[in-house]
């Protein structure tokens, strides 16, 4: 988002998924396509049909990397220095697209002079790709246009996650990709609403649209329409809070839709930062591990009970239809809201969800104010729709970037918070698997899901099980600076030696009992949740 | 069980007879021994092992072969060098079990029985005496027992044809037939022994099959006597696979000198004198009567025919001539394997007759502890590991396989048994169970054929479900195939029980059930196998129901004029009918027909349409005894010329003495008219009998005429033999004719011209007969309809299939169903009212049962799974699984599940699930199986 | 049309009628009612196809005493013929009011003018199976090419079951699919070919050739080609047209027609 | 035939067994999967079809599916890399890319 939005002048997916099939070449960084984004990655093997070349980048060998022309497997952190050796060939091989850069965007001198020192044997040194590697998908992302850089989590959860944005914005300005059909920068949202939840305001710093609290006169408009100021200081982010909490500064917590206890870094740390609550609110389908320590329990709606739209991660704005009458005594999110906010003494009152967004869209220039209920059917409409004839707009940037030129950013490379040691030297990774969403609040609950994947695991290479005579299912004991816990063991090439992957999901194998939570990126506040330093053992029957 | 012992004499009466048996001393005790074999490994004796033909040695101290019940050792006093020099007695000094008793005597035993049945079976003829063949010369001049033992991987070359004289293997091997059958000159025996051509043909295909060289095999025969069922099929595919058979008796067989080979010095049919050199010569020898058994008979009263078999009647076959004593079996008669399991349970049938009163008077009631519920508890598993003596141990290091399976998930107890199946063990084991609390068992020996039923015993008495336990076959599926390579048989070994123990930890107990048994039986057909065995069930007190579909009883044998030894058939039929209609346990329904069936074993439902009414009946068991017809030629001029006529319309002319019998001059039979040809391909079995009867017959009334058999193979087998030699002395005439040269027919105003060529004279020959008899075939009714009502299969010559040709003859697949008479095969009276008692016998089990255990393993349709697509229905070949049509799914009737698993197999859902062999633990075991 | 369903709703003659309704432009299937004539003005023939004998499947465990109309296609024909033989729906309960899909020169050979021709790029002509392949053209390849072919094919699945779901004649209360014993779990992609294969061996003698998994497939696998293979080894081995009669499964031919032997083994390899 | 304990079974056997063969076969995983009639008593033929069939398993080589179901990345192409030369109408490989690493 920060790195995004510095770069071209807006955080979001610059391209549409359908266009995907049409790139000419796909790099595929920080992303298991197959298993997070099937529908994308869909488009991908399309495209590789079609005749795209396909490159993917990932620590880890995932089910993309079997369809590659060439993968490659860069050290875990080391985004920056790969995209900085890729930049450093392709102005070496004068592949850059000159004019466009002269034209259309500012900052690469100072870009060129950085990426001098980034050849390929220090790239190699770096990030373990081999040289030759790295030549083959240089050449392939520079001389396949329209070239489509697809990243997700890889990419961002790092403490350098918005440099490492910065730096795939450089590698698209650079080759000309941003602006035009089937190229672009593309982050895969995680959740079906992530990219509307920004749209509506849902960061500290921003109203609707990416409207800033701090700019007057944008106050100004939302006090009018609310009747109520608007503070002028952005408040907190989740990384932020958590020190508040401990530090007393921050006594109630109402979470809506998240399982902090599970997704959060640093599970201690964060247990001892909620027991310091006066008073904790979950609003939730079902009783999550946060939900159940919690002081009040809102049980919110399913998405099959309830109306209103989302807005994917091609900022594609669509309707929910209500399929089935809420179940019980749940709500709809809006209404607990509503209802929250009137006990509350403000008296907030909509006589359906398209009331809402009709004030969404008088709200937000630009982006949403052409849109309608109407308007959108069952396709929906991609913003920016300013006007209402407007026909949405599947990909951004086409003449002219939202900030005026685009901004190349020269950036050095850095290790991640923490590298692996004598004491802890695995490195450990985390992510989702593909029959699980999250935190597992509504996937561990599916009996079909569930016997897919039952219990957390942890992914090791065989040369590693064999150094420590694991086998499979094997219990593994992990441990960090921050904790410990146990997970069967996955013997898989799944995963290079020297690195350990654990999903996510599963409260009984809390995984972030390992990450770290004082590791985040300075700007955006992303925790680190992808690199630590682990040890491993075997767990044995005394 | 008495071993060792025999009867010295029989007195009383039936149903109450005194028996004294003199019991041998074996010393060795029995409950002692655990047959390790160590006294034989140091007994220093050796001894021609008669088991083995006398081609290998044994020791003094010996069990006669490894699979002897019980498997004990014994000393063979004659040869004991304790006993016959006064030193030695290593065998007691090595036995681990202190076994060895030299003190053992004879015993003499008093028993009170009501009947007794005789079956002390035949020796085979010894040729030592027939010195044209040289068997007492020649090394490599064998006879057919010998050459059994030689194909045998038990035997003295483990299976490698070898032969005796330079353990070479043969490239040419000769069998001579009626070595001691059929002969009158150079023995008594003229009767032919039944098995032995079969036994040739066989032989000849394994030792093809065993051989790795081209094997030429060839047969010297004078008949081929291949009449059972599926016989001549079989002898079709040696002709197929390049077996030589040559009719002619050989005339001598000399050595070749310098060589160990063979001279075979032959006349073929056409009278040219050959000579072959074999490597090797198998004498098919015949069957005999021991003399000790002669001898037993004549002291009990036992009449014997001048053969010394027992002297028995056609309708009576297997009564002795005193009362209370009866026999089956080679005694009564030379013959195969089926015939004899037939005669032993008809044997069984009429021994228990007169004893029927006093049935289940004698019982005794098991007491067995309480089922102890496993189902909660995590699989605690036990796994013994058996040397079974050196025959495990000797190859598969046990205590390495012992160790390994204490390593396997759930294994909480390894012991190493040397003979885990011995009381002994099985004692131990009963403890271990309830000592260490096992809820599974794994025994890794032998097979579960054997052994599976007496382990299972064992949790049985150690408060165990039966069905928690496994077995690893580490022996037959190991020691014994990879004798020569210990270190993979050991890593089999532990394959194999990782897999068992695998499965075992996955078992459930399986529960069966009681159903209670209808206590009445049905037969269907009322000639004389139907009516035979109506009587045996209804005489031993069932109360039948007998269908006919005709208006008469009697079936076949109302056209019959004599049986094969003179009998009067008629006068026999009325009899039977009489009493049949007389029984007041009988309900007849003539004209009768099955509309339907229901049920399974002891509880049948069936549909009888009799003239009237529709008839419903609850029956336990069913007999089918619908029997078979006279095939009707087309061919012959039968049915457009009056002097050719069938036996059966033959028979008729003799019942009503007709006078052209008198006046006819030449009379010609022909055999084999439908049968072994492509529409019939099999042998009807009577016919040959019974054209030398006829043909005796004709002669008998007019010593004049002029009979002429044209036949292919004459097969008078067993003691008709001795009808065919008469018909022979009596001047009939007999030319052999060859499937491709038939006799061609033509009108010949009230005669008909038959040529022929006589092969011997190599001329044609013309005849105009008066009467032409077509000894035609006897062909099935293809009764599909009974087929399916009852579920039971038929083969493709519309003969109702029994259960096992062997070892089940009167049994069917389908449980509580039984047959008997001509709807199995063609048969003469004799063999039909043996099959028909039986029949009764084998459904006299059932009945005297109050229930019948159902469950185990069988099928179970979870109806949680199941979809209701009744795929599985459709699939079941035994009609077990039925709709369920309030629920919408399929239901097992585990009173008819086999536990086949062809709806296992066919289930999209996986709803079907076969007790004890359920996928779960299939896939364990085949991961067991993989995880090495 | 409307008139028909309307007069079938009206006498009783079926309780609901399963068709299509359009909204915001798009068909979508639709369970029409006695208490609401008035949607049948909606009531389209579309080229988007659903399986609608499944939905009448799923209604008839829930309600077996339910008579359903339907719109039928030639596909939904043969495909109410399979659900018939395998006892899922009972004929006397089910009406179709028959749609004509094909003028179609394909229709032959169970082929539909309804289904998108499928769109090859080079790359897969290269390395996969065209979608839009015969049976015929498939066996010029070698086997390590057929191997090849395949397990590319395979290797795109992300287990979304999407394939079974369609599925009109799949009516198991358990999948095969989901059982751990017979695939591994937790893994993309699914264990290969086994998930496949299974699904492959399932729709033995029941797949009608409707298309709607490959349809369905976001990974484009050939799926419709591999089960048209299985119903045509069905035909050569079984002697049976799958979906052509409404009595007699192919399961049920046996006995005295089986005139196959085992074949040798042959020592020699039959492709290199 | 037709000698089956079970009736018909080995009917049903053999038409689910070419059915599986014919299908494997499909898929290019031919001759991995054997039926033969051999009766207790025939141990001599056990032996020799399970000889036979163990070398011609064995010159199979092995199973080819594990580089599939693995997560390597190495997988797809170098199986495809074999077969793909006698594609029927295949078009020319692709020139190897060019070595800009100097």
């Amino acid at each position: 988002m920060a790195g995004l939005a510095a770069a071209f002048g807006s955080g979001a997916m610059t391209n549409s998924i359908a266009e995907i099939e049409d790139a000419g070449c796909i790099l595929i960084i920080g992303s298991n396509t197959t298993s997070c984004h099937p529908l994308i990655a869909r488009r991908v093997l399309r495209a590789k049909e079609k005749g795209a070349k396909l490159i993917v980048a990932d620590p880890r060998n995932i089910q993309l990397s079997r369809f590659a022309d060439v993968s490659v497997n860069h050290r875990l952190g080391s985004d920056v220095a790969l995209l900085n050796g890729m930049m450093h060939l392709i102005l070496q091989n004068d592949w850059h697209a000159k004019q466009y850069i002269a034209e259309r965007t500012e900052g690469f001198e100072a870009l060129e002079e950085t990426l001098k020192a980034y050849t390929p044997e220090k790239v190699q040194a770096i990030t373990g790709v081999d040289v030759h590697d790295l030549g083959k998908i240089t050449q392939l992302y520079a001389t396949h246009p329209p070239a489509s850089l697809l990243y997700a989590m890889g990419i961002t959860q790092h403490t350098t996650g918005v440099d490492n944005v910065k730096s795939c914005c450089n590698l698209a300005m650079l080759c000309g990709n941003v602006g035009v059909y089937g190229g672009g920068v593309n982050p895969l949202r995680g959740q079906n609403n992530v990219q509307g939840a920004c749209d509506m305001g849902g960061l500290p710093n921003v109203l609707t649209g990416y409207q800033p609290v701090t700019d007057a006169g944008v106050r100004e408009k939302f006090a009018q329409a609310w009747g109520r100021d608007i503070p002028e200081k952005p408040g907190l982010t989740i990384t932020d809070m958590v020190p508040a909490m401990l530090e007393g500064k921050l006594k109630g917590l109402y979470v809506i839709g998240e399982n902090p206890k599970l997704s959060d870094p640093d599970w201690n740390h964060l247990n001892h930062a909620l027991k310091q609550l006066d008073f904790l609110v979950v609003q939730d389908l079902f009783l999550s591990e946060t939900a159940q320590v919690a002081d009040v329990v809102f049980s919110a709606a399913s998405v099959a009970e309830k109306e209103g739209t989302v807005t994917n991660t091609e900022r594609r704005c669509m309707r929910l239809h209500k399929a089935v009458d809420p179940i019980h005594n749940t709500l709809p999110d809006w209404e607990i809201i509503s209802r929250l906010s009137t006990a509350m003494a403000y008296d907030m009152s909509y006589e359906n969800p398209e009331a809402i967004f009709n004030e969404i869209a008088s709200l937000t220039p630009n982006s949403y104010a052409g849109m309608t209920y109407e308007r959108m059917g069952l396709d929906g409409l991609q913003w920016p729709c300013p006007d209402p004839h407007h026909p949405g707009t599947p990909y951004l940037h086409k003449d002219k970037f939202a900030r005026g030129k685009g901004r190349f950013h020269a950036l050095e490379y850095q290790d991640p918070a923490e590298m692996p040691d004598e004491e802890y030297p695995y490195f450990l990774t985390t992510g989702r698997m593909f029959a699980h969403f999250h935190t597992g609040t509504m996937t561990r609950v599916s009996p079909h899901l569930d016997v897919e994947q039952k219990t957390g695991y942890a992914e090791i290479n065989p040369t590693d099980a064999g150094k420590l005579t694991v086998n499979e299912g094997d219990i593994l004991v992990l441990s960090s600076r921050r904790g410990r816990m146990e997970a069967p063991a996955h013997v898989t090439e799944s995963v290079e030696p020297g690195t350990i992957f654990l999903p996510i999901h599963f409260g009984e194998n809390p995984t972030n009992v390992l990450t770290d939570a004082e590791a985040f990126d300075p700007l955006a506040k992303i925790p680190e949740f992808k690199v630590s330093a682990v040890k491993i053992e075997k767990l044995t029957i005394e | 069980m008495l071993t060792l012992s025999e009867v010295t004499d029989i007195s009383g009466e039936e149903g109450n007879l005194q028996v004294k048996v003199l019991q041998h001393p074996r010393f060795v005790d029995m409950d002692k021994c655990i047959a390790c074999g160590t006294c034989a490994e140091k007994c220093p004796k050796k001894v021609e092992d008669q088991y083995n033909a006398g081609l290998m040695k044994r020791k003094a101290i010996y069990v006669p072969y490894s699979q002897t019940v019980p498997l004990k050792y014994a000393i063979d006093k004659d040869n004991c060098i304790y006993f016959q020099k006064g030193k030695c007695r290593a065998c007691e000094k090595f036995c681990p079990a202190g076994a060895i008793n030299f003190e053992d005597t004879e015993k003499e035993l008093d028993l009170k029985v009501g009947s007794v049945i005789m079956a002390p079976g035949f020796t085979s003829f010894d040729p030592s005496s027939q010195d044209t063949y040289g068997y007492a010369a020649l090394p490599n001049v064998v006879t057919s027992l010998e050459f059994e033992r030689i194909l045998s991987a038990t035997g003295p070359f483990m299976g490698h044809l070898s032969r005796p004289s330079d353990k070479s293997e043969p490239k040419k091997i000769a069998w001579f037939q009626c070595v001691g059958s059929r002969d009158m000159n150079r023995c008594d025996n003229g009767y032919c022994s039944s098995v032995c051509c079969m036994y040739a043909v066989k032989q000849t295909l394994i030792a093809k099959e065993h051989s790795d060289v081209d094997l030429d095999c060839t047969v010297f025969f004078m008949d081929m006597r291949t009449h059972g069922k599926d016989f001549d099929r079989y002898y079709e595919h040696a002709q197929e696979e390049g077996i030589r058979f040559i009719r002619s008796r050989v005339h001598s067989a000399e050595p070749v000198p310098g060589t160990d080979d063979v001279l075979v010095t032959y006349v073929d049919e056409r009278g040219h004198q050959e000579r072959e050199i074999f490597h090797m010569v198998v004498l098919s020898t015949g069957l005999e009567i021991d003399e000790h058994v002669v001898a037993l008979s004549q002291r009990l009263g036992i009449e014997l025919d001048p053969y010394h078999f027992v002297q028995s009647d056609t309708f009576h076959p297997v009564a002795t001539s005193v009362s209370g004593i009866y026999a089956c079996g080679a005694f009564t008669g030379p013959k195969d394997i089926p015939q004899s399991v037939m005669e032993a349970s008809a044997a069984a049938c009429a021994a228990t007759q007169p004893l029927a009163v006093s049935r289940n008077t004698q019982t005794k009631t098991v007491e067995i502890p309480a089922e102890k519920d496993v189902t909660r508890e995590p699989p605690k598993i036990g796994v013994f590991v058996c040397n079974c003596g050196i025959n495990i141990g000797g190859v598969i290091r046990v205590p390495e396989v012992a160790e390994f399976a204490g390593t396997l998930p759930h294994v909480v107890y390894v012991e190493e048994n040397l003979f885990t199946c011995s009381q002994d063990t099985q004692d131990k084991m009963t403890a271990v169970i309830q000592e260490q609390g096992l809820n599974r068992v794994v025994v890794a020996a032998c097979t579960p054929r054997t052994h599976e039923e007496l382990f299972q015993e064992t949790l049985i008495n150690a408060g165990l479900n039966k069905y928690l336990f496994e077995m690893a076959n580490i022996r037959n599926h190991d020691s014994w195939v990879h004798a020569n390579d210990p270190d993979a048989a050991t890593q089999k070994a532990k394959d194999l029980v990782r897999m068992a123990v695998a499965k075992a930890g996955l078992l459930s107990p399986l529960h069966q059930t009681d159903l209670p048994v209808h206590q009445s039986a049905l037969v269907v057909g009322a000639g004389v196998a139907g009516m035979t065995a109506a009587l045996s069930l209804a005489q031993q007190g069932y109360p039948v129901h007998l269908v006919e579909k005709s208006g008469t009883f009697g079936g076949n044998a109302l056209q019959l004029h004599r049986a094969y030894q003179g009998e009067d058939v008629s006068a026999y039929v009325k009899k039977l009918t009489d009493e049949v209609s007389a029984h007041d346990r009988i309900t007849v329904y003539p004209e009768s027909t099955i509309q339907g069936v229901d049920g399974f074993i002891g509880n049948f439902t069936t549909e009888i349409q009799t003239p009237d009414t529709t008839e419903t009946i609850a029956h336990g068991v069913a007999i089918l005894a619908t029997g078979a017809r006279e095939y009707k030629p087309d061919e012959y001029l039968y049915g457009s010329h009056k002097a050719v006529l069938t036996h059966s319309e033959m028979d008729r002319l003799f019942m009503n003495d007709d006078p052209r019998l008198k006046a006819a001059q030449n009379v010609v039979f022909i055999q084999c008219v439908g049968s072994r040809d492509e529409t019939h391909p099999y042998c009807s079995k009577v016919c040959c009998t019974h054209s030398v009867e006829s043909a005796l017959e004709l002669k008998r009334r007019n010593p004049d005429i002029n009979v002429y058999v044209l036949y292919r193979d004459m097969r008078t087998y067993g003691k008709r033999e001795d009808l065919y030699r008469e018909a022979r002395k009596a001047g009939i005439l007999f030319v052999r004719y060859a499937l491709q040269e038939k006799p061609k027919i033509s009108d010949s105003g009230d005669q008909v011209r038959v040529v022929f060529r006589d092969p011997i004279l190599d001329r044609e020959l013309a005849v105009e007969a008066d009467f032409l008899c077509l000894a035609t075939a006897i062909v099935s009714y293809h009764d599909q309809t009974l087929a399916q009502f009852f579920k039971v299969p038929m083969d493709a010559d519309g003969w109702f299939l029994e259960a096992h040709q062997k070892l089940r003859p009167v049994d069917f697949a389908n449980d509580g169903v039984f047959l008997c008479g001509m709807n199995h095969y063609p048969k003469p009276l004799d063999e039909s009212i043996a099959q028909a008692q039986a029949a009764a016998s084998r459904a006299l089990t059932v009945l005297a049962m109050d229930t019948i255990n159902v469950g185990g393993v069988v099928c179970h349709i979870d109806p949680d799974l199941c979809a209701g697509c009744l795929a599985c229905m459709n699939v079941c070949p035994y009609g077990a699984i039925s709709e369920d049509k309030e629920k919408n799914v399929a239901e097992v009737n585990e009173a008819l599940c086999k536990g086949c698993g062809a709806c296992a197999a066919t289930c999209p859902c996986e709803a079907a699930i076969l007790m004890g062999f359920n996928n779960q633990e299939i896939y364990a075991q085949i991961k067991g199986a993989l995880a090495a | 049309m409307q008139d028909t369903v309307k007069a079938w709703l009206e006498n009783g003659t079926i309780d609901v009628f399963l068709g299509y309704k359009k909204v915001d432009n798009h068909p979508l299937p639709h369970c029409f009612t006695k208490a609401r004539l008035e949607e049948l003005e909606d009531l389209v023939v579309s080229p988007d196809r659903y399986p609608l004998e499944k939905i009448a499947t799923h209604m008839t465990t829930a309600k077996p005493e339910v008579k359903i109309g339907m719109l039928a296609r030639d596909c939904t024909q043969r495909a109410l013929n399979v659900l018939y033989i395998w006892n899922q729906l009972d004929p006397e309960k089910i009406q179709t009011l028959n749609v004509n899909c094909c003028p179609s020169p394909l229709k032959e050979k169970a082929d539909c003018s309804y289904l998108r021709p499928a769109t090859v790029g080079d790359y897969k002509k290269e390395k996969g199976v065209n979608n839009a392949a015969l049976l015929e053209q498939l066996s010029e390849y070698g086997q390590e090419e057929r191997l090849g072919r395949w397990m590319y094919e395979f290797q795109k699945c992300i287990k979304c079951y999407g394939c079974r779901n369609i599925c009109p004649v799949c009516f198991c209360k358990e999948c095969s699919l989901e059982h751990e014993d017979l695939i591994k779990t937790g893994a993309l992609p699914p264990e290969i070919p086994v998930f496949h294969l299974i699904r492959a061996v399932h729709m033995a003698g029941r797949c009608i050739d409707c298309g709607l998994c490959e349809e369905a497939c976001p990974m484009d696998i050939p799926l419709r080609l591999l089960y048209r293979k299985v119903n045509d080894i069905v035909a050569q081995v079984f002697d049976y047209k799958t979906g052509t009669s409404a009595s007699q499964s192919p399961f049920n031919i046996l006995g005295d027609s089986v005139t196959l032997e085992p074949k040798p083994i042959q020592l020699t390899g039959t492709d290199s | 035939m037709g000698d089956c304990h079970y009736l018909y079974g080995n009917y049903m056997t053999i038409k689910r067994i070419t059915f599986l063969q014919e299908l494997l076969t499909f898929l290019g995983l031919e001759g991995r999967i054997h039926l033969a009639w051999i009766s207790s008593a025939e141990a001599q033929k056990f032996v020799q079809v399970v000889t036979d069939f163990t070398e011609k398993v064995r010159a199979l080589g092995p199973n080819p599916l594990p580089t599939f179901s693995h997560n390597k990345k190495a997988a797809l192409s170098s199986v495809l890399g074999r077969g793909m030369g006698k594609t029927p109408g295949s078009s020319p490989p692709e020139p190897a890319l060019q070595e800009v690493y100097p």
